[in-house]
């Protein structure tokens, strides 16, 4: 069972990787990937960002996308957290863990995750800028590409 | 006759721009998909005019994403948003 | 500039990550991987693997590879330890940490550093088993095939 | 004549195979590439015939990975060992 939080607080990489692999035996490879707040974006600079979410279905959403990870590649376990609130530059917004018996699973489920929790997960991102102006940030086309990749089955 | 009764709920730039998060709503009997939701909604105009067929707004249904045919009855919770941005 | 280790002692995944990017303004993602030591390959148990090294050619081939991220794809920095010596299973033997404006870069320079590790780092595993028996790891043409894939330029 | 020395060294199961890990060598004069010299120890037959070129062992030249043609000198730093895997 993958392990799902959504929260304001911070995670700690360390605890997290611990607590899925520390001391498994059965466990060849952990893949992980954080996001964090950068300070600029399209040359704008950032002084803060608010990730808003649709409590509820977030935690459905991103439960599911785990869940898939974990069929197709056979985990043998994954964690996602991603933060809500508001970040300053240099804070983390999102982990993810997948552990396999193999790194190349471990690796395609990692890029699997973070894509799909960018693309299906009810996460909306407003960026404040040091001028006083904020806007929310526009889906991207290269996370949809990124996202589609994934719809063929795993190498 | 029983009320019909929605829960919408709205996010983002799409909550900002129809001035509010959530709403009850009385449906209308002929209203008994996300298409016609839509429909009934943009003519509100102003903000609303944002959720009509065809723009960038997405839809979910009792927390599952849903397309313009799927069905919407009594007691169900329904939510207009932008197209995703985290991770 | 990259950081490189070799080394006997176990690493902290989470001291590592913090090393790397913690509260970094520019970074706005992280790959990982960590490689672990698994109790059973092929049917048989393993009760241990030793990990033989060539010290001073370690560090610079280690170092080579990760500059070629390094500059392939941007990089903001990366860490990579290897663990020599003696480890049993759910012992950490390898850490890779690759820090990049964005995602796609910081996933796939993880993804090239640990196969061109696997494949032209000086490192050689010596499996024992339970039954008292030892045998040196063979090279896998998976992994060859795994490292070739770099040899085209990054998307 | 000065003689031209050699440092050799051996990893994994080669290391167990020639019984040593390393040793100094006394170069002859008509050695003077990494392909002249495998043949001068793999005709020393036992474990060292995995030396032999066209075999799986893998050779370094003062520390970068070196073809049958790459030159070798006194002072040169030569290492043989089988492909890796680390990792």
């Amino acid at each position: 069972m993958a392990v799902v939080r959504v929260q304001a607080e911070p995670f700690e990489m360390g605890a997290e990787f611990a607590a899925l692999a520390g001391g498994r035996t059965d466990i060849g490879g952990v893949g992980a990937f954080v996001g964090q707040v950068r300070d600029a974006a399209d040359g704008r600079r950032i002084v803060a960002m608010t990730l808003e979410h649709y409590p509820g279905m977030t935690e459905r959403a991103v439960s599911a996308i785990a869940a898939e990870a974990e069929a197709r590649w056979s985990l043998l376990g994954c964690t996602v957290i991603h933060r809500v609130g508001r970040l300053l530059p240099g804070e983390p917004i999102v982990l993810v863990l997948a552990a396999a018996p193999h790194r190349a699973a471990a690796l395609a489920a990692t890029g699997f995750l973070i894509d799909w929790l960018k693309t299906r997960a009810p996460f909306w991102k407003k960026e404040e800028y040091a001028d006083g102006a904020s806007a929310w940030v526009e889906a991207r086309e290269a996370d949809d590409a990124a996202a589609a990749r994934w719809q063929q089955l795993p190498a | 006759m029983t009320e019909r009764m929605l829960r919408l709920l709205y996010f983002a730039w799409l909550r900002e721009r129809v001035g509010r998060g959530e709403e009850s709503l009385a449906l209308p009997a002929e209203v008994t998909t996300v298409a016609g939701l839509r429909a009934l909604l943009a003519a509100r105009g102003g903000g609303f005019a944002a959720l009509a067929e065809g723009g960038s707004v997405r839809c979910a249904v009792n927390q599952d994403l849903a397309g313009p045919a799927t069905p919407i009855g009594p007691g169900d919770e329904v939510a207009f948003f932008p197209p995703v941005t985290g991770g």
